[in-house]
């Protein structure tokens, strides 16, 4: 119940202003007339492009104390001009899903349920395993004698919207350890 | 194009206010159809009869655009005389091998214009060193030289312009009733408006996505649309062209800088084991000396890749360390892979943001393929069905699969998402655009720059001191990319480094600004050649965002497309061959006289000072071979191939064949389905029996599969999200009102469809927007089906997955599973659960009298017989 | 019997110097891709609570149903065949030829005319998908507004209607109020969705729970210069936003853009200022009648009607006391 | 084809179980008569949407009637010194607006700003209207009532100085709940008439006097049931005059309607409600008039009445919710009635324009 002061009260105000019938002005309260829009307190605004389709869509992406707040179009863009479909105009709550699983999970042979590990660990597990399948099925030539020195031991499949600068780094770093089963999207 | 890329078809609204006519060919009517001024429904697969029709409707019309053609394609190169014709060996081409289903292009080449012999592959002595299939980069095949013999006047019997007329010549408006379901009305009004609508004056674009690709012989689906729009005159003008709508938001990227088996970054190819022995005979294979174009410089595309990989350690002695590259013996796709772990060959699978559970097609020979896995990495934003097959996945619930008998260790890790790292997405149109940083991975999440510079680290870590020879190209990696305080690779120094820059010399460390400043002596080094100039000046060119408010409709100081920033390729043939703008109307790039320069709204794609009348040394090569009027530079012969003698391994000219599961036998041919497809037969991925064969009637219904704007394709970014998930919260099957009525299906209630590979249960749509056809003579049914759901207990909605009913049968090109047509059977009302549903899968499968041959015989037709066979069978 | 109904311009000068121009939506449906963006970035916007049971509803790609206090722009989906567009193309040549009076300045005289011989209609003719984005109408007499008893609900700067959350006391008479079903009291019943039960980690924190709930015309946004969510979102502009004067212009040339090509079907919903509800701030081009996409032929907002339910309330009160007068006369003799 | 308009060929809907499906599906399985003009709508789902008041509101209606009746009986019997009636007409009155405002307030969905109904004076809306009535007529109803309560407990309640002023507030108080007595009553006609509410509003010139009726009724009812014979010749009369007023206004009311706007009064549970407030209120009538010379029959006609008087009150709120549910209550009569003033030549006030 706001404070009702004796001028404050909108009937007074009706009273007292062309809004007599109480329809407008006269019957605003406080909070309202100090409506700002959810974003006027965001920390941050950067210009990105949306994670869903190839049209590259841009997007604004609003932050406050390190949380994605709000995201809408990116007028500034010549693809968009500043519109979204329905996915990317849904792109806050894929950013802060509560379906995410921000914590690593692991699943030791024959268990029934996941359990939780520390990344480290679980980095340091990854890369003892990727050696020893690299190792095991490390293959120096083919069967006609021809040099191959690869890796039939692990794969990967990526999917489409995995960065530029991150594909690089994937291939060069799987192509430096003999891996040739690496896989994208783009093929399915 | 509305479903899928909703935001793109603001400018399809903006042009048909303008008076554009816009025409959608699908076989549903969709919202794409519903602002469309029509809808042409047809049979899924049978898109190539169609457009071989529009091409022989422009040929026999003589609608072609005569000056275009002639200057720019190859119209009137003449063709070996060994090259025969489907219409000869009753739909084969010459040259094809029945053991493993692969033809030897050689007769297929040109006719050289110096004697006899005909233009091969340069560097392949003997046939069987003819490339394999995934051996070429896309940037187009290689030839020996560029001096061809030609008749201009077209009439020569093998000049490509009489072989495309005669390879097309049955493909009539009957025949595309006959075959496709359109009536020749609609086919008369889609031809009409195509031509009357091209030429100097306007042009026609064609826009297409996975509808085309995802078949048997997509490749050529595409190739079809390639050779009408050639000859109509719409290539590299504004308003025209063939415009690819690609699915993913840097899907383009991840074939330009690709994590693919068969690529390296640039489009360069893998080496091959015995092909690519050494570098010189990989360079080689890429492009000769004396070929037209830019592929000429592969080594100095090729060695400063390797400078970028493997910096000092690459040597002119070692060859740059080329021995340091795994070596390809044949295909190892994502299917060959999946062989592979079914056979217990394969001990680890990164996932890394991919859901091939419920998004690969056979999604049960996927979940299967799985559980043989010794360990598993899944990085994702949430538990996708990828992740939890082992404890909540279709087999766990049928039974073929217990949890506690499954070994697979199983690793979940958290990855940041697109506003929680800084990097750059390749969208459909080339544009490489920076997405800037705007908050930190919460938790244990961690974007895949981060973690795998981390997993790098640790592998050199364990590997530091080794001396066996197997650990160089590791050890040796350029590995040190800055960090910030968390760990994490700057992206902009991985930028820098696919940029390239000068190893050596007077500018030394500074960044390359186009690829023509690569050398092949190791003084300079550039991860991804075709991106070069994207760091220039040491500015983020993708990062600029100059609004496109403030510039014209070409937006270039908007981020930065590559090659070299330029927006529409193969822009020269925007111009007549003298150089002059076809019209004002589609002005683009043009020569200006005064300044001895090409100029325009676009950056040229051609040498700039190259004129319109220059003509090559005979013996030039390279970029410098290009004569004024080649405006396609990356051709070896610089010109739009009508007929392509390399480059595809399943035929010179797209030809129509049936999909490998069809309710008809192929109406122009003896031959059934694409003779150099991939099969991969086995007991989880048996196919339907076509063309009225025993057992076809147990599956005589076509499905097709489809996504919908409210999803997002095996629904990891959508079915967890509230806001998404209620819009279109249950799987569902759309059917035409005369195949409801025929079988029972109630609106709105369950049905049951089933294919040799599995069963899944949907909600049934009812709905004139998909069309049953009279196909040759009999009347077929299609029914439509969305794949966004599976089963799981993680998302918001769940649903059967419409990936388990497909099989797997790839494009010989590119390795692409057939996802559009295929055939089933459906009955109302919901599955079974439990083990009945495998049984009722069984049962079926029994009826058909299905084995693991069935639909994997490649030949249908006597091979070898006399050329008198006959033309083909109705 | 004066009227009752708000006179806007007096609203309007209540606000004194704040008061704007009169904002508005133009919805053109006609192209319209049913894709649904709207309905986002409403929701994620206003935070607005997930709807319904996470069940197909039986009406084509509307999976949504209709507006309600969590879903305050909802996408409908009519699939018609042949003989459908006949009559919705017959009823739009009646509604031409019915001589209306033009609405505001006379459009050029070919438009009219040329519906009559009407050039042929678009090539698609034997089926179509009319899809349309529907929202508030934010009323220029506004019926939630005029029997909200407690001043919740105002008349905004900018001409539209909005609820104040902090005021309203859920007394749910504005439900009734409104003649187009817009606003909707966010009770228990509608908010404990399947997602409730099914998964409690997809459970959202409800806002403004027992309250009326209605597009607020983004408000919010309004007040710093902003274009509303929905209109910003919309990939074809078919949700169109801008001053009232402007957005009727140009749907009065969009609909003789429509009817010179022959789709004699096209018809405004809302731009009459002398309709019931004394025209709308949310104009409509529809393709057909309009309660085929669930909207009311006749629309009336009840204050029209009010002095003489005044009228009628004293009278019989006045009866109530003759009553009771004269069976204390009959029963006071006995 | 999923075109609404042939919901009717189509077999019966699957039940439901979405919330907003549930509701479509009741709508659209009734077969439409075959003369009726086209009619389609958007898969059978509700245009407007009935406000979301339970039987609380009901409640209110009646209890709001009877303190307002109950306030006139009072003033007759001061005028006509039958001191034991006012006394029991003060007490019902005073009852029956407290519990009618208590059901009011539990039946908000905030209940705790239930102040605010005052935080303004709309003549626009009947409910605001409404609440100060009821305010100043509770106030008042206060005043009356807690002078009998002193006079019944004898002086003896420790009101102090509060006493002098209280009864001296007694005879303006009396006035001021007697005032506002028939207002109280008629106000309602208008709160639900004033909507778009399909029966409600098409009922809006009837309504009023249905509601003073039922609200004359049911005090006369509590009066006979409260009061001793001898005291209660003036709500026997009332009683024959009320429900005279409800029957015919009813039937007033329901002719004067479209018939799809009469029909959720004729049919469904409300209809029967209103059948059996109908003959309540005659038999409860007959006996006061009749029978009321004795206490026990005096009694079971004032409860007849009273029963009356509530099935009236519900039956008219649900039949209003339910003609909100069904689409063809707001889409037919309202195209009947544009086709009519178009055939009249009205041709300027449609929604719908061509240009």
């Amino acid at each position: 119940m706001t404070r009702i002061t004796p001028l404050e009260w909108p009937v007074i105000r009706q009273l007292r202003t062309r809004d007599s019938s109480g329809r407008g002005a006269a019957v605003t309260s406080k909070k309202t007339r100090e409506t700002s829009p959810r974003t006027s307190d965001a920390d941050t605004v950067v210009q990105s492009i949306c994670p869903y389709c190839a049209v590259g869509c841009g997007q604004k992406v609003y932050a406050k104390d390190n949380r994605v707040v709000h995201i809408e179009g990116d007028p500034d863009s010549p693809i968009s001009r500043g519109r979204l479909c329905p996915k990317g105009a849904a792109s806050e709550q894929l950013v802060n899903s509560a379906g995410r699983q921000t914590k690593v999970l692991y699943r030791a042979p024959r268990s029934r349920e996941w359990e939780s590990l520390d990344l480290d660990r679980a980095i340091d597990m990854i890369a003892d395993r990727l050696l020893t399948a690299r190792r095991k099925h490390w293959e120096d030539t083919d069967q006609h004698g021809n040099p191959v020195r690869r890796t039939m031991g692990f794969a990967s499949l990526g999917g489409a919207t995995i960065d530029n600068e991150e594909n690089y780094l994937i291939k060069k770093l799987f192509s430096a350890a003999g891996a040739v089963q690496i896989e994208n999207q783009a093929r399915i | 194009m509305a479903e899928c890329h909703p935001v793109g078809f603001q400018w399809v609204t903006e042009a048909k206010q303008r008076g554009a006519r816009i025409i959608h060919v699908d076989p549903r009517f969709t919202r794409t159809s519903a602002v469309a001024d029509r809808h042409i429904a047809l049979r899924a697969g049978s898109d190539i009869v169609l457009l071989g029709a529009l091409i022989n409707y422009v040929l026999t019309h003589d609608l072609w655009f005569e000056e275009y053609v002639r200057a720019y394609t190859n119209a009137a190169t003449i063709i070996s005389e060994e090259y025969q014709d489907p219409e000869d060996l009753n739909g084969l081409f010459s040259g094809y091998n029945p053991e493993d289903g692969t033809y030897d292009k050689s007769t297929w080449s040109y006719q050289s214009a110096t004697g006899r012999e005909t233009v091969g592959e340069p560097g392949a002595e003997t046939e069987d060193d003819a490339a394999e299939p995934h051996e070429f980069g896309a940037g187009g095949p290689p030839l020996s030289h560029a001096n061809v013999r030609r008749d201009e006047t077209l009439q020569d019997p093998r000049c490509v312009f009489q072989v495309l007329k005669r390879h097309f010549a049955r493909y009539t408006p009957e025949m595309v009733e006959q075959t496709c379901g359109i009536s020749v009305d609609d086919f008369t009004y889609l031809a009409n408006s195509i031509t009357e609508n091209s030429g100097r004056e306007r042009t026609t674009a064609f826009t297409y996505a996975v509808g085309w690709t995802q078949h048997a012989q997509g490749a050529q689906f595409i190739r079809t649309a390639a050779i009408l729009q050639l000859l109509l005159g719409n290539m590299g003008r504004p308003g025209g062209g063939i415009i690819a709508l690609r699915g993913h938001a840097t899907i383009q990227g991840c074939t330009d800088i690709p994590t693919l088996f068969n690529l390296l970054p640039g489009y360069l190819p893998m080496p091959e084991a015995g092909q690519h022995n050494t570098l010189q005979t990989y360079l080689d294979s890429i492009g000769s000396k004396k070929q037209k174009g830019f592929w000429a410089n592969a080594d100095a595309y090729t060695i400063s890749l390797l400078k970028a990989w493997w910096g000092d350690a690459a040597t002119q002695e070692n060859d740059f360390a080329y021995d340091y590259l795994p070596r390809l013996t044949g295909a190892h796709g994502t299917y060959q892979t999946l062989e592979r772990m079914l056979r217990d060959e394969l001990d680890g699978y990164f996932l890394i943001g991919q859901n091939p559970a419920v998004g690969s097609a056979n999604g049960r020979m996927q979940r299967l393929g799985m559980s043989h896995l010794k360990w598993l990495v899944v990085r994702d934003f949430s538990l996708i069905e990828s992740a939890t097959w082992w404890k909540d996945g279709p087999e766990i619930h049928t039974g073929e699969l217990r949890t506690e008998d499954i070994e697979t260790e199983v690793f979940f890790l958290p990855a940041a998402n697109h506003t929680e790292k800084a990097g750059s997405f390749t969208q459909t149109q080339r544009l490489v655009q920076w997405r800037h940083q705007a908050v930190t991975p919460p938790d244990d999440a961690q974007s895949e720059l981060h973690f795998f510079h981390e997993l790098g680290k640790r592998l050199r870590q364990r590997l530091a001191g080794s001396q066996d020879s197997r650990d160089r190209p590791l050890l040796d990696l350029t590995w040190d990319y800055p960090t910030d305080a968390h760990g994490e690779p700057d992206p902009e120094a991985v930028l820098a480094e696919i940029n390239g820059f000068h190893v050596s010399g007077p500018d030394q460390g500074e960044p390359l600004s186009t690829f023509n400043e690569m050398r092949a002596d190791g003084s300079t080094a550039g991860g991804c050649w075709i991106y070069t100039g994207i760091y220039a000046d040491r500015v983020n060119q993708s990062a600029r965002r100059k609004p496109g408010q403030e510039q014209d409709e070409t937006a270039a100081e908007w981020a930065w497309a590559w090659p070299a920033n330029r927006r529409l390729l193969y822009n020269r043939a925007s111009a007549d061959p003298q150089g002059r703008p076809w019209s004002e109307r589609k002005k683009y790039v043009w020569w200006d006289d005064e300044q001895q320069r090409w100029t325009g709204k676009d950056v040229p794609d051609f040498p700039v000072d190259r004129a319109p009348d220059a003509r090559p040394e005979p013996d030039a090569g390279g970029p410098a071979a290009l004569a004024g009027d080649d405006p396609f530079i990356m051709q070896a012969d610089g010109k739009g191939w009508l007929f392509a003698p390399h480059g595809l391994v399943d035929g010179p000219l797209p030809t129509h064949y049936e999909p490998p599961e069809s309710p008809i036998g192929n109406p122009l041919y003896g031959q059934q389905s694409n003779p150099a497809r991939i099969v991969l037969p086995g007991k989880d991925n048996l196919l339907a029996p076509s063309a009225l064969q025993p057992g076809s009637e147990i599956y005589p219904h076509i499905f097709t599969t489809y996504r919908l704007t409210e999803h997002h394709t095996a629904g990891g970014m959508s079915r967890f999200l509230p806001y998404l998930a209620e819009l279109q919260p249950e799987m569902f099957c759309e059917v035409s009102p005369e195949f409801a009525a025929e079988i029972g299906l109630e609106a709105y209630g369950w049905a049951t469809i089933i294919s040799p590979r599995s069963a899944i249960e949907a909600r049934v749509f009812i709905t004139e927007r998909v069309t049953s056809l009279t196909i040759a003579g009999r009347r077929v049914h299609q029914v439509g089906l969305p794949y966004h759901w599976g089963v799981g207990n993680e998302a918001v909605v769940e649903g059967d997955a419409a990936n388990d009913l497909l099989g797997l049968t790839l494009d010989p090109n590119v390795h692409i599973q057939g996802s559009k047509a295929a055939q089933c059977a459906v009955r109302p009302g919901r599955r079974p659960r439990g083990p009945e549903l495998t049984k009722l899968v069984e049962d079926l499968r029994q009826q058909a009298g299905l084995t693991v041959e069935t639909g994997n015989e490649r030949l249908t037709v006597p091979w070898g017989e006399p050329q008198d066979q006959p033309r083909g069978e109705q | 019997m004066e009227s009752l109904t708000e006179d806007t311009q007096r609203s309007a000068e209540a606000y004194a110097e704040r008061a704007g121009s009169r904002k508005a939506f133009f919805t053109d449906t006609s192209i319209c891709i049913g894709c649904k963006a709207c309905e986002v970035a409403c929701k994620e916007w206003n935070r607005n609570p997930q709807d319904g049971d996470l069940e197909v509803l039986g009406s084509s790609y509307d999976n949504t149903g209709a507006l309600g206090a969590n879903t305050w722009r909802h996408v409908a989906f009519v699939e018609q065949d042949q003989d459908r567009i006949e009559k919705a193309r017959e009823s739009g040549r009646k509604l031409v030829s019915l001589g209306m009076p033009r609405v505001g300045p006379p459009a050029q005289a070919g438009a009219a005319a040329g519906a009559q011989d009407g050039t042929a209609p678009p090539d698609t003719a034997e089926f179509r998908w009319l899809m349309s984005s529907d929202v508030c109408k934010h009323c220029t007499h506004a019926g939630c507004l005029d029997v909200c008893p407690t001043g919740a609900l105002f008349r905004t700067e900018y001409g539209t209607v909005k609820v104040q959350e902090d005021i309203c006391n859920g007394c749910g008479t504005c439900v009734g109020g409104c003649p187009f079903g817009v606003i909707e009291r966010r009770d228990e019943g509608i908010i404990r969705a399947k997602t409730e039960r099914a998964q409690s980690k997809y459970a959202q924190e409800i806002p403004n729970e027992g309250t009326a709930n209605k597009c607020t015309f983004c408000y919010d946004r309004l007040v710093d210069g902003q274009t509303p969510a929905c209109a910003q979102t919309c990939p074809t502009t078919s949700i169109k936003f801008g001053d009232r004067e402007d957005m009727v212009e140009s749907a009065r040339q969009r609909v003789a853009e429509l009817h010179q090509q022959g789709m004699t079907e096209a018809r405004l919903y809302g731009a009459n200022p002398n309709d019931g509800v004394g025209g709308t701030g949310s104009i409509f081009l529809l393709l057909d009648e309009p309660e085929v996409y669930g909207l009311p032929p006749d629309p009336r907002v009840p204050t029209k009607d009010l002095p003489r339910m005044y009228q009628r309330a004293v009278l019989a009160a006045g009866g109530m006391l003759a009553a009771v007068g004269v069976s204390f006369v009959l029963g006071g003799r006995r | 084809m999923t075109t609404s308009e042939h919901d009717h060929h189509r077999p019966p809907e699957p039940p439901r179980s979405g919330r907003r499906g549930r509701k479509a599906a009741e709508g659209a399985r009734e077969i439409p008569m075959v003369e009726k003009p086209e009619f389609s709508s958007y898969y059978g789902r509700a245009v407007v949407k009935a406000p979301p008041w339970g039987d609380e509101i009901g409640a209110y209606l009646f209890l709001g009637g009877l303190a307002g009746g109950s306030s006139l009986l009072s003033l007759g019997a001061q005028l006509t010194g039958s001191r034991i009636l006012q006394r029991n007409a003060r007490l019902t009155a005073l009852g029956a607006v407290g519990l009618g405002t208590v059901a009011l307030i539990h039946d908000l969905g905030r209940p705790e700003r239930f102040l605010y109904m005052l935080r303004t004076f709309k003549i626009t809306s009947p409910m605001s209207v409404g609440s100060w009535v009821l305010t100043s007529f509770s106030t008042g109803a206060g005043v009356t009532a807690a002078v009998e309560v002193d006079r019944l407990t004898g002086h003896r309640l420790p009101l102090g100085p509060l006493r002098r002023v209280l009864h001296a507030l007694e005879g303006p108080a009396e006035a001021q709940t007697a005032l506002l007595g028939a207002p109280l009553s008629s106000y309602t006609g208008p709160l639900l008439s004033n909507t778009a509410v399909p029966t409600w509003n098409a009922a809006r010139d009837e309504l009023p006097f249905v509601f003073v009726s039922s609200a004359a009724l049911a005090a006369s009812g509590a009066a006979l049931v409260f009061t001793p014979v001898r005291e209660t010749q003036p709500a026997r009369a009332l009683a024959a005059i009320a429900a005279v007023g409800d029957v015919v206004s009813m039937k007033l009311m329901k002719k004067r309607m479209h018939p799809v706007e009469a029909e959720p009064l004729k049919t469904g549970g409300p209809g029967t409600l209103l059948k059996w407030a109908e003959r309540l209120a005659v038999s409860g009538a007959v006996g006061a008039v009749v029978f009321g010379g004795h206490r026990a029959p005096a009694v079971a006609s004032g409860a007849l009445m009273l029963g009356a008087s509530a099935l009236t009150r519900i039956g008219i709120l649900r039949a209003g919710l339910a003609s909100a549910r069904d689409p063809r209550h707001t889409i037919e009569p309202q195209k009947a009635r544009l086709e009519a003033r178009r055939a009249q030549g009205v041709v300027h006030d449609s929604i719908t324009t061509a240009g």
